[in-house]
């Protein structure tokens, strides 16, 4: 687990004027990052990127101390992975944004449009999954039991009425469904990358703030300056400025 | 040292999710083993006939199907499925589920059995061409009265190898939504903190993989 | 020391018989072939009527194998001509070319066995390429089966055959298709002398009956005699002679002598060895008894040769003489129209000789 | 047809992200490659001693040669790294990076290579191995003097094969974050629908998925 | 048909002479094998002393090859035993066996060549097995290479070889590791008499120079007949005779009659075809002529067999004498000790007989 790296990497964080930060992220993130690094390059670091595909090996390598810090999952995500890893990885307050999920639709207009065996193609991993059977319960079109792992999974879908058809694909591919289902549940940034009106949604999910991204280090970094330093860079107007321009809210920022 | 609740949890996954996920691989990769069988077979004769010590050597046609081969090959697994999405929307109406998976997967495993065939026609003694030759043979004759018959053995192991090679690779049908053991393996398993049901997946595909060497095996004794 | 009227008498006769050849089936015209910069054949021409059972002789690399090849088309060649049938070979392509080789039945020196396939269905497959019937096809290689002596390794895989039952299994294959011409490389080196001889009368049997036209290559000098007509002798890619067996063993030119190396024959030092030739005329009288009751002297026979060729028995005699009989046993040869010649010792041979008799020889 | 911003953007990319995945890619591929070959080599020597029909028959001993093999081969891309992550861990001292992909490459690599190298050992006539225990020469010398020699061809063959495999495979190396041409074609283009970057990815993949059949076709004519 | 005493003789000589075999190289006793449920091997009993060149012959098919390569234990066998130099070779697994093969060349039937190398790598694999330092394997390779008369093909590969090539090669490889022991299969099958006669006088001269002891397996007499001391004819996996070879072929017991098949003579119907036996004492002298003058008769000479062993010539001889002077001859042959026997004309020759002349036959 993590304690048998603390040492190593508490010794780590300690030196004295460290300048290099590794910062894990996928692509869809990998622009804030960026900015991240041109707000902390004058304060005298070198924030680099790790690019991953999307899995929780950020995670486990931010957890091992072979990066300094992640912007990839969101907060319920990490605390899941704490429990599971025995460890503690912290996102440091102010959260940075939420992303938005919404339900999109080629098809229908309406939720009720929505037919008998609609296909609804959503992110298959078991974090979005959790929040898409959420959104669907939310729309009132299936009704959910109890919670009994980390995650809801389909097994836990207690009435379907409409018979809707889950479609767990790959989260890169969802939104490249579109055209083969009924609706898709994915981030809006994805919808917006993909060349479709993030805007025009068939269902907004109201749970989305619930689910904050940010900086995520581990707990006996939380006091250090690079990370007060990274804290005070997210909250610059320049980097609010391009987060807002590049996004165009399918990415939200707290307004704390 | 399991208690009954995981046996309750266990056998309700297995129902719903692993169940289903061993069929929808064997469908899988049985269509995709067939097809890419088939194809992969032509191609390698294609190859084979117009390769540059092949039986009637066109240089032309084969640097365009050595081409083609080679393109198929380059692309990463995920990128394959996107590239051919419109034709998948062609021929099978959809771009998701498990024929939409098998689309892709075949023309993974197309150019990669072309390629394995091809090679092991190339190591087919000359002499016994030319004794087919000599009493008359047709080149696809020798195909497939001399070179297939020779490389039995090899077509065996190759067949084996793919197949097992594209177990693990039907993995990313998941990203289609087409389900099968890996996707249940990530997504069920790996991803949700879910060790018995990653175990017991990659358990399943190992018994699988085993299954397949094992009829190669059996069949490679069978025939050699 | 062939006497030269002899000789050259047989050069005109070989020109003369072999150098027309409109009727030819295999007619061959200065063809040369080069791998790389080797040229194996060097302007080899061959005619060979119908019906005929040619010989190719030469020593280990001279070209035989290459030569044969040429002639179904699986070796192109560089100049020349080579007409089966009348038709260029090299000219042939495709279906052509595969109604040639149809014709034209081929056992390889290396037997090239399909290893994977069965005694029957190696025997089988070119009946199964030209599409003949099942039924048919059993009955042809059951009964090509028998013919080689190998029924009950019928199912038996190559690797479990004997070097002379794979020959064997070759030959099978190469009969298969009843071709018209049989091109036969070696086709018996692998077999015991009984065996082989089953397989030379069974090609002898199926040229009477059928007609074909056979292509011997063989380095056995006992399986030319028996089953060729005519032979050529190629030298490094040359034709040096080519004629009737016959002619050719009983004269003897270099070439014949540079292919069987010299007999070991050990010679009497004392008196006069000569080889006797024995032409069809000689061979019938009791020519040596009576030589000697005639001129009342003994000599000893000290060895020969007399072969059964395909159709005749010719052969050669050695005798020693005592010296001083020489001129009344060469009046006698020359009254009896006997061809004759005197063999010197020349190579000493290394055989080790008794000491109560300094050569063993012929009563 | 491309508009100048068209070719600053991808100076840029090319500068910052392809040029890198690059070398990236080729270092990865190219360690995979030595150390697979190498370890499936040895492999696929103890499978060809051991093997039913091999030099040495040893049951237990190619049976669990034939276990590792298959269990590895069972398991999908992403759940492999992920179980020999502690390995991984101790032998290259951290879970991320080019290095730490190497591993799972080469671990994915190796009993591929050796099954194949073993099915082409298999295939080489009988005789002339009996023909080298004629003359007295050990099992060692058997596979090295003439196996080896004799199946010089396919083993070209298999190399170029894996090579091409594992070029495609190394996308893979994303999962942890090391990069390479896979990595970017997926995350720089395909998720980020840049299609630009995803383009130029494959192409500079599809170029050297030419360069290694190219040296592998001209390999092979040359040595047979 | 032959007079049984002498036959008799024969055998009860062969058990004596080869029964005991104390200091013998190579002693097989009851040996049998069997390939699944066929029995190829069925109790063989052949002792090699060292030194000696021995023959092993037989049909196709007899066990040839599956004997000579349990000699060399490539190729276990069930029951009996097989010493090599007193050690069983069965016995023996791994460091020792490949000793004890360092010690036994061997060439093969079908050559097994590395395809993939070239005739220099060939010969020189089984030197470099034994790391042997490259100086000596270069001039060892090249010295082989003379000697097989191929130097130019030094870096051919095997397909570009002829037959006679590639079966060349396969002599230098046995050869290079100059072994004790040396087991050729066929190994002059696919060369021209004048390089088999090479081949064989060179193994003669090894076998004199280093007294390597050979065990040869060939369907060719003349090579049984001039480098073989002893023979054994191999019949269905039995061994059916042995002893040296002059005696068997003198004495022509069934079983070499089986192996060489009946020669074909052309007999004459009138008057009695007699055989004459040429043994050492006969042959020395001038037997017909003598018989001729002394008995004043005529006869012809039919034909004959005089061959060069090892160290002799021996053969045989057929006349035919008139029927009316059997008696004479009869008492003739008694008188001066000559071995004949009376030849029936049993199988019809197929061959055309000459209108002008009954028969063809040695004057
Ligand atoms: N593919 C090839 N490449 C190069 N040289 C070759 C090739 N095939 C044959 N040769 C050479 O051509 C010559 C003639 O070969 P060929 O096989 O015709 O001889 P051959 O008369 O059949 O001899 P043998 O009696 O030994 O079988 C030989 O010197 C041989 O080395
Ligand atoms: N691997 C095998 N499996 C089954 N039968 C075999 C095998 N090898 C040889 N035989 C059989 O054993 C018998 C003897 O074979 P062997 O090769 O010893 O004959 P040979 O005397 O050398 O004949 P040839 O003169 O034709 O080479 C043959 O009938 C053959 O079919
Ligand atoms: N795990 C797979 C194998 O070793 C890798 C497949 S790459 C197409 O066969
Ligand atoms: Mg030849
Ligand atoms: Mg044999």
């Amino acid at each position: 687990g993590c304690s048998s790296n603390a040492p190593e990497q508490a010794n780590k964080a300690a030196q004295p004027g460290k300048k290099v930060i590794q910062i894990a992220c996928v692509s869809t993130i990998d622009p804030i990052v960026g900015w991240l690094q041109e707000g902390m390059a004058p304060l005298g670091y070198d924030v680099q990127t790790v690019m991953f595909d999307a899995n929780q090996l950020p995670a486990t390598a931010l957890k091992d101390g072979n990066v300094d810090g992640l912007i990839t999952n969101h907060l319920p995500w990490i605390q899941t992975f704490n429990k599971e890893n025995n460890c503690d990885l912290q996102m440091p307050k102010p959260y940075t944004y939420y992303s938005r999920t919404a339900v999109y639709s080629l098809k229908h207009k309406t939720i009720d449009a929505i037919p008998q065996n609609a296909l609804i193609a959503v992110p298959g991993d078991p974090s979005n999954m959790d929040r898409s059977l959420l959104t669907l319960r939310d729309m009132g079109l299936l009704t959910l039991g109890e919670k009994k792992g980390n995650f809801y999974t389909i097994l836990d879908i207690k009435d379907n009425p409409k018979n809707i058809k889950i479609i767990e694909t790959d989260i890169t591919q969802t939104i490249r469904s579109i055209n083969d289902v009924d609706a898709v549940i994915t981030g809006a940034n994805r919808v917006k990358l993909a060349g479709f009106d993030p805007n025009s949604f068939l269902y907004d999910d109201q749970t989305n703030p619930n689910y904050p991204i940010g900086l995520v280090v581990n707990a006996k970094d939380m006091d250090a300056q690079w990370v007060k330093d990274a804290m005070k860079v997210t909250q610059s107007d320049e980097f609010r400025n391009k987060f807002n321009k590049h996004f165009n809210g399918t990415y939200v920022l707290y307004n704390n | 040292m399991f208690g009954n609740e995981f046996w309750v949890e266990l056998l309700k996954y297995f129902d719903k999710i692993i169940g289903p996920a061993i069929f929808s691989t064997i469908r899988m990769v049985t269509a995709t083993m067939i097809i890419a069988s088939i194809l992969g077979f032509g191609l390698a004769i294609l190859l084979t006939l117009y390769g540059p010590q092949g039986l009637r050597p066109r240089e032309k046609i084969y640097k365009v199907l050595d081409f083609i081969v080679n393109s198929i090959r380059s692309f990463p697994a995920l990128i394959l499925i996107v590239a051919i999405s419109p034709i998948t929307r062609m021929v099978v109406g959809t771009t998701i589920g498990e024929k939409a998976a098998i689309l892709p997967l075949t023309l993974a495993a197309t150019p990669f059995i072309a390629r394995l065939i091809e090679d092991s026609f190339k190591e087919v003694d000359k002499q016994l061409i030319e004794a087919a030759r000599s009493f008359g043979a047709s080149d696809m004759q020798i195909i497939f009265r001399v070179m297939v018959k020779e490389a039995i053995p090899s077509l065996i192991s190759i067949t084996t190898l793919t197949a097992i090679t594209y177990l693990a690779a039907s993995t990313m049908a998941g990203a289609v939504g087409a389900g099968g053991l890996g996707a249940v393996a990530l997504n069920y398993g790996y991803q949700s903190f879910n060790n018995t049901i990653l175990y017991t997946s990659v358990f399943i595909l190992f018994i699988m993989v085993q299954i397949i060497q094992g009829i190669g095996t059996w069949l490679y004794k069978k025939i050699v | 020391m062939w006497q030269l009227t002899l000789f050259d008498d047989f050069s005109v006769v070989a020109m003369f018989s072999y150098g027309t050849g409109g009727e030819n089936l295999i007619q061959i015209k200065g063809l040369t072939k080069s791998f790389g910069d080797s040229q194996v054949l060097k302007g080899v021409d061959i005619n060979i009527p119908p019906g005929m059972i040619y010989g190719l002789v030469g020593r280990s690399g001279a070209g035989k194998s290459t030569l044969l090849r040429c002639i179904n088309g699986l070796e192109t060649y560089e100049e020349g001509n080579l007409l089966v049938e009348g038709v260029d070979v090299k000219s042939l392509s495709g279906k052509a070319a595969r109604e040639l080789r149809k014709e034209i039945g081929m056992i390889f020196q290396q037997f090239s066995l399909l290893t994977r396939l069965s005694v029957y269905e190696n025997i089988a497959l070119p009946l199964k390429c030209w599409k003949y019937s099942n039924s048919y096809i059993d009955n042809k290689v059951k009964e090509l089966l028998e013919m080689i002596g190998i029924p009950d390794k019928i199912h038996a895989k190559p690797k479990e055959l004997s070097g002379g039952q794979k020959q064997r299994v070759a030959i099978a294959r190469a009969l298969a298709m009843n071709p018209k011409i049989l091109l036969c490389d070696e086709a018996t080196s692998a077999l015991d002398p009984k065996t082989a001889k089953s397989i030379t009368s069974l090609l002898n049997q199926i040229n009477q009956d059928l007609g074909i036209t056979i292509v011997v290559v063989t380095h056995q000098m006992s399986v030319l005699r028996s089953v060729c007509e005519e032979i050529a002798i190629l030298e490094n890619g040359k034709l040096e002679v080519s004629g009737p067996v016959e002619e050719i063993f009983l004269k003897q030119p270099q070439a014949l002598k540079n292919l069987i190396g010299q007999k070991d024959l050990v010679l009497l030092h004392e008196g006069i060895n000569i080889k006797i030739l024995l032409s069809h005329e000689i061979s019938c009288q009791p020519v040596i008894t009576r030589m000697a009751r005639e001129l009342s002297i003994d000599f000893m026979i000290l060895g020969g040769e007399m072969e059964s060729y395909q159709k005749h028995t010719l052969g050669s005699i050695i005798i020693n003489i005592p010296s001083e009989h020489f001129n009344k046993v060469k009046e006698y040869f020359i009254k009896n129209h006997v061809m004759w010649e005197i063999v010197q010792s020349n190579e000493q041979s290394s055989a080790e000789v008794d000491d109560h008799c300094l050569a063993m020889n012929f009563g």
